[in-house]
């Protein structure tokens, strides 16, 4: 008790829990401004509405991890999610469809491994050129249109729910502890952050960082086939129009969750959080009628004030 | 003394009874360009069983990529490398450990944001379970690098501390620590006392020699005379990229050496 | 804010939740005016969530998610594709809250599977709209003449109905040698028209998918000095683009009266509400502005300017 | 000539080049394939095309050279044409509304440089929240709504050229020649890009790195705003749409131009060429009725084959 | 000798005649922290004109702190700095090198990316013309560049070229020319040779004698024994963020000065 006090003194305390603090700090507010904001119905709204986040700000944390950033994530989902809409509508069922969407995801993935660890392009720019990529490929193979799905298997991944935690949610909290698992427990993850901290070092002790690099834009990749699912089943279509407001919430998730964008710091539970703050910001502004107006700029003071207080993060 | 530049030294001619088998290591003829500069251009070394071997030379010499070469970071353009009679090439910096071959780098090679048993086992961490589950052995790896790093360090950090915590002498402790570790065959030290202070450098020359006693062959690079002079059995002397002389220490003097050095003396 | 409603709580409040497409385009902005504006004359507390743009599918589902929880007895919803509310709306649904689509419709098989009973419709065919976009080109130019389309965000559901209406009624009769993707943007619209216009000196009229991209083709068309030789054609009826015909502009624009069908949604909320019965089918009047209408249209703005039929009108409560 | 042949035997020379390379190359291939593109008439559209990108491209250049990146750049454009619009729609006149564009712009720079600068907050995340900002703030002033401008001036600005020159490629070419004067032959561009190379040693030597970062942001807020006032000349009204395309093309010409993202390394001729390289490939795609589909993955195979070719840049 | 740690020697008692006016520099008690950190606790100490001046100590007790604080890159939280018999606070770096002192920083303080001579005149560039055109003389410059390094490195580098492109020893031999180029009254080198080569690092050595027999005070930070015994005329000895002894260098040795370090000899 009393070392917590005296952690609450100290403001890196403040600057390392950012995302925790900004969170409870919203739902304070909004349960006090609106009666509705607690309630079970819309908390389990809230989750269900932070699941395909919440896994693109894993996905996304891996990449930052490594001092790289990921910014074809949104429209490698767009495209994994085209992939799932072809291969139902040519009757391929969900599993093999499922299949599709994330092996799409993994095509990007890799596409921006090769890139970047072998072929040494700059993140940005890399994951730049994809994004396009990406993008024209959605429109092509779909010829521009939306596929509607309607498949028994996604209703139920929508509309199933433990409690008040719908399967969406479910999904990504399993994600997460996997997640957490093989960064914090396994070799993995561990040549992840050693990568991210001084990748001289790293290959000096004998890691690969290009089997590093490639191993996290695949991951990343593939987490986006995985929230493509949740994109197809939550709009009930797969659509080829860009997600762009998702690339900048997952890299804007990741920083509000603490992790540093010079790589090395590894976090999980603090990017969902940071997810799950953004979604609880959006739901809160909605459910006070804030006009649409505001809401950018609520989301933009809400970023950077975060983004003030974990610089007074400990080194 | 050698007959010339990158002879072959089988036999050493001032010892006269040196047997190929007594070189632990024999780098021959090696090659390494980096685009247009050409960082080696056929240096050739060795090392015998048990003895510290000094590696000295002018900045940019070449000796940190020699270096580099023997323990698999670079791999040489051309040239051999024969281990304990064997020839080896080194795929990447864990194929030379997994022979026996441990570094020092001059840069020390530690990552920053990782905590102390971390950056020890980096690269070779311990593991159990089974397949892609298998999770990191944490508490047999604290224990073991705490174990290590009392012999060696003034202050002993603590190994769950960051890095980034230590001072510049902790540092160079845990990667003398971490090289000294692994009951290896041979230890390379690039210039491991450049940025210590008097107590700290006594320390680390204790654990050179302690190696060398318990008959580990030590490669050791450094600008500094009065410990080559101090410390080594033999020294090698490179020149732009070629090593241009041998000599036991005994046999030799700064002065000597200096010479062989600024190519003031011929060999 | 939402003060001041005349709502009751628990079981059926007549407070309404209206979810719409993004605000950053005056034709949604029309819509919302229309909603809120009704909504102020009859007295009726209403809500008004938008999308953050064009594409964001999943932030408009989430928010009428966020609004089903809340005890409003009506929702009016303009979604951004067939699809993307219907998850959504289920709840709704379930809750036995009548469902008011308007604008763009809601995918009838996705619909029944998941159970929502939409309590009625009003808005325009998009592909009606571009069909009269159509008709008034064929009418301007000479057969065989060559035309251009320039389209929303490539793949964006209402641009490929707007220009699936524009194709079909023109079917063969003229040869369309282009269909570029402008984003919805003006500027971009502007960019690409100059090339297209380089590139095809005999091109003889435009159609854009909205109003915005239509005033765009207008200054390439003006920059290359062939104002009056070229038909523009467009789709919003939004008050610049009325102004623009006015002025010699846009040729024409096929008036959809965002305003009419945010109010007509309001006051279908007010029926059903009150335990009214709605007919399935509103269709919100349609008009091709051409430079004779236009006065009248500008006048009249944001109301239809041509006398419309409320079919709405009996069914309202009286007050 | 000899020099020059023995140049091109390197992949360092066609690395240095790649956009005046990638330039020429694509107007080789599109003059071959469209007898249009090479007319005056295009030509002169394309330099008018291209004007914003390339103010746009030269404000960002400055910041990437101290190593930062300004996310907001497209928004602080959309800000200032709505600052116009209002202002002149207010009765102010051309010459004052341009003022408060520029203003408008240069308050964003303000707020990015005061964050980064003195808050030390990432320039990836303080951009980013200014994004937000700035988008919230153009909505909100002008409800949303665009304003439609008809001045004069404005109508000047845009059609009125010297010869195959419009005067907005003027104005841009003016604004790079003085960004390459003050990049290259004052103290303020020496001290950009030693900040952008070795921030600590700068300091060291007296600079002081919160002035200048403080500046190049000022200086690529000001320029959006300038930006801002070509906006509103070529579509004839303030929009308070958000631009996206603007910013990531912005930051893809000067990575085309030969920019490193790690700063230190200035340029302002590469990030002009990466400009026209750019609008070039749309419009030659334009002019070919390359499917709108194809697009963005021609432009996207565009950016990663020049990212992989200035790889082989000399460090 | 002194009486105790952090006295003020205003009168050194082992010279007898010292007065304050022939201190060109002292710095008194003068204290800086790091968060957590107290890198230096009260330190002071004095440079007298026309001397070399050594600061020695192990690692981590804040000689590099201290000189930063001289050359006004940090500001001390407090303590006096007494300059020429003047009371100073440096604002920046800028203000120290307007006072006279130039430093050359363990780091040395280059831009890899600019040339040689754009880092020679880093932070003071001689310009022409006048309000926001003026611009870069860059044949002064250049001229001047290139002159003053001429006397310092062995191969000369070309000023157009980068500092990227040189050599350790020629990058140092950048940093040392440009402190010492400007006609300044006080040259603070920080481990100017800890990687330096022979010849480089006589070079440098010559450079520190040239320096003091033209008038120059030179306070030289190094943890080679031989170097601070051959160079300097007095010793301060810092541990732990004090200044816990001084020596005149000719009344000292090797020996007394480790025991001062470790602590083993109180002052
Ligand atoms: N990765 C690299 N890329 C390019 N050049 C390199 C690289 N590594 C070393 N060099 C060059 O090779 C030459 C030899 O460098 P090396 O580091 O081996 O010298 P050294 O003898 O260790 O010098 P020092 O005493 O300064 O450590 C130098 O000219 C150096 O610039
Ligand atoms: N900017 C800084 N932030 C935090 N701590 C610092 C900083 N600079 C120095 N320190 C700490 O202050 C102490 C003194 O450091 P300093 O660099 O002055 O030592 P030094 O005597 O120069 O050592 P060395 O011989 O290794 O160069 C160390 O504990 C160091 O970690
Ligand atoms: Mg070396
Ligand atoms: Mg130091």
């Amino acid at each position: 008790m009393q070392a917590i006090g005296q952690n609450v003194r100290q403001i890196s305390f403040w600057a390392e829990n950012a995302a925790p603090i900004g969170l409870v700090a919203l739902v304070i507010v909004f349960a006090i401004l609106s009666p509705t904001f607690l309630t079970l119905g819309n908390i389990r709204a809230m989750l269900v509405a932070a699941a395909i986040l919440v896994i693109l700000a894993i996905g996304q944390s891996f990449v930052i991890t490594t001092g790289g950033i990921d910014l074809s994530i949104s429209a490698t989902m767009t495209f994994g999610a085209i992939g799932f809409g072809l291969a139902f509508q040519a009757g391929a069922g969900f599993w093999l469809s499922a299949l599709v969407a994330i092996v799409a995801g993994l095509l990007i993935g890799l596409i921006n491994g090769l890139l970047i660890a072998k072929g040494k392009v700059t993140d940005f720019i890399a994951t730049l050129g994809t994004l396009s990529v990406a993008t024209g490929l959605a429109l092509i193979v779909s010829n521009g249109k939306p596929i509607t799905v309607t498949s028994d298997e996604l209703l139920i991944l929508t509309s199933g729910s433990l409690g008040i935690f719908g399967y969406p949610i479910i999904l990504a909290a399993v994600i997460a502890v996997l997640a957490w698992f093989f960064m914090f427990r396994t070799r993995f993850g561990l040549h992840v952050q050693a990568v991210g901290g001084n990748e001289e070092s790293a290959v000096a002790n004998g890691i690969s960082a290009t089997r590093i690099r490639m191993a996290v834009y695949l991951i990343s990749g593939g987490l986006a086939g995985v929230a493509a699912l949740l994109l197809v089943a939550r709009v009930g279509a797969a659509e080829p129009a860009i997600n762009t407001q998702f690339l900048l919430n997952s890299i804007a998730a990741v920083v509000l969750g603490g992790v540093s964008l010079t790589g090395g710091k590894a976090k999980i539970v603090g990017p969902v959080i940071g997810a799950l703050l953004l979604t609880a910001l959006t739901n809160g502004l909605t459910l006070l009628g804030v006009s649409q107006f505001y809401q950018p700029l609520a989301v933009g003071l809400v970023v950077v004030l975060a983004a003030l207080l974990t610089r007074f993060q400990k080194k | 003394m050698t007959d010339k530049y990158n002879s072959v030294p089988d036999v050493s001619p001032h010892t006269g009874t040196t047997q190929a088998r007594d070189f632990i290591l024999r780098a021959t003829d090696i090659k390494k360009s980096f685009g247009g500069v050409h960082a080696l251009k056929g240096a050739s070394m060795t090392m015998r069983r048990g003895e510290i071997t000094a590696l000295i030379g002018d900045n940019g010499a070449g000796k940190s990529t020699m270096v580099r070469c023997l323990s698999g970071i670079h791999r040489p353009d051309s040239g051999s490398i024969v281990l304990d009679g064997e020839d080896v090439t080194f795929e990447s910096p864990n194929a030379a450990r997994e022979r026996g071959i441990e570094t020092v780098h001059q840069t020390l090679a530690l990552v920053e944001d990782l905590s102390v048993w971390q950056n020890f086992f980096l690269g070779r961490e311990k593991t159990h379970g089974f397949g892609p589950f298998r999770t990191l052995d944490r508490k047999v790896m604290k224990a073991t690098a705490g174990e290590l790093l009392k012999n060696l360090a003034v202050n002993v950090p603590p190994v769950t501390s960051k890095v980034r915590r230590l001072s510049g002498g902790q540092r160079q402790a845990v990667a003398i620590a971490r090289a000294a570790g692994w009951g290896s065959k041979i230890v390379i030290m690039d210039e491991p006392t450049a940025a210590l202070g008097v107590q700290e450098t006594a320390r680390v020359e204790g654990v050179i020699n302690t190696l060398r006693d318990s008959g580990v062959a030590v490669l050791l690079i450094s600008h500094n005379f009065d410990q080559v002079m101090r410390l080594s059995d033999h020294v090698w002397v490179m020149r732009a990229g070629m090593a241009v002389a041998e000599r036991r220490t005994e046999e030799t003097s700064g002065d000597e050496l200096v010479a062989l050095i600024t190519g003031a003396k011929a060999a | 804010g939402c003060a001041g409603g005349s709502g009751t709580d628990g079981g059926s409040s007549s407070k309404v939740a209206a979810v719409i497409k993004g605000l950053d385009n005056p034709f949604f902005q029309a819509m919302e005016s229309g909603i809120q504006d009704t909504a102020d004359t009859d007295g009726v507390d209403v809500t008004i969530q938008a999308a953050a743009d064009i594409g964001d599918t999943t932030g408009q589902a989430d928010k009428l998610t966020t609004l089903a929880g809340q005890d409003f007895g009506c929702f009016i919803v303009n979604p951004i594709s067939g699809t993307n509310l219907v998850q959504a709306l289920s709840q709704v649904a379930t809750a036995g809250k009548p469902i008011v689509n308007i604008d763009q419709p809601i995918d009838a098989d996705a619909a029944k599977t998941a159970n929502i009973d939409v309590a009625t419709y009003i808005g325009t065919d998009n592909e009606a709209a571009g069909g009269k976009a159509g008709d008034f080109v064929l009418s301007q130019v000479d057969a065989g003449s060559e035309v251009a389309i320039i389209g929303g965000i490539a793949g964006d559901v209402t641009s490929a109905a707007r220009i699936d209406g524009f194709k079909a009624a023109v079917g063969s009769d003229l040869d369309i040698i282009q269909e570029s993707a402008a984003d919805w943007k003006r500027e971009v619209a502007l960019t690409t028209a100059t090339d297209i216009l380089a590139a095809n000196p005999n091109v003889k009229a435009f159609f854009a998918a909205n109003d915005d991209m239509g005033l765009g083709i207008v200054k390439a068309v003006e920059n290359a000095g062939l104002t009056g030789q070229i038909t523009v054609v467009s789709v919003d009826g939004n008050k610049d683009a009325l102004e623009s015909v006015e002025a010699g502009g846009l040729s024409a624009t096929v008036a959809q009266y965002p305003y009419a069908i945010g109010s007509l949604g309001l006051q279908a909320c007010e029926v059903a509400t009150s335990g009214g019965e709605l007919p399935a089918n509103i269709e919100s009047p349609t008009a091709l502005v051409t430079s004779a209408e236009a006065p009248d249209a500008i006048a009249a703005f944001p109301q239809p300017f041509a006398p419309f039929d409320n079919p709405l009108e009996d069914l309202l409560p009286t007050e």
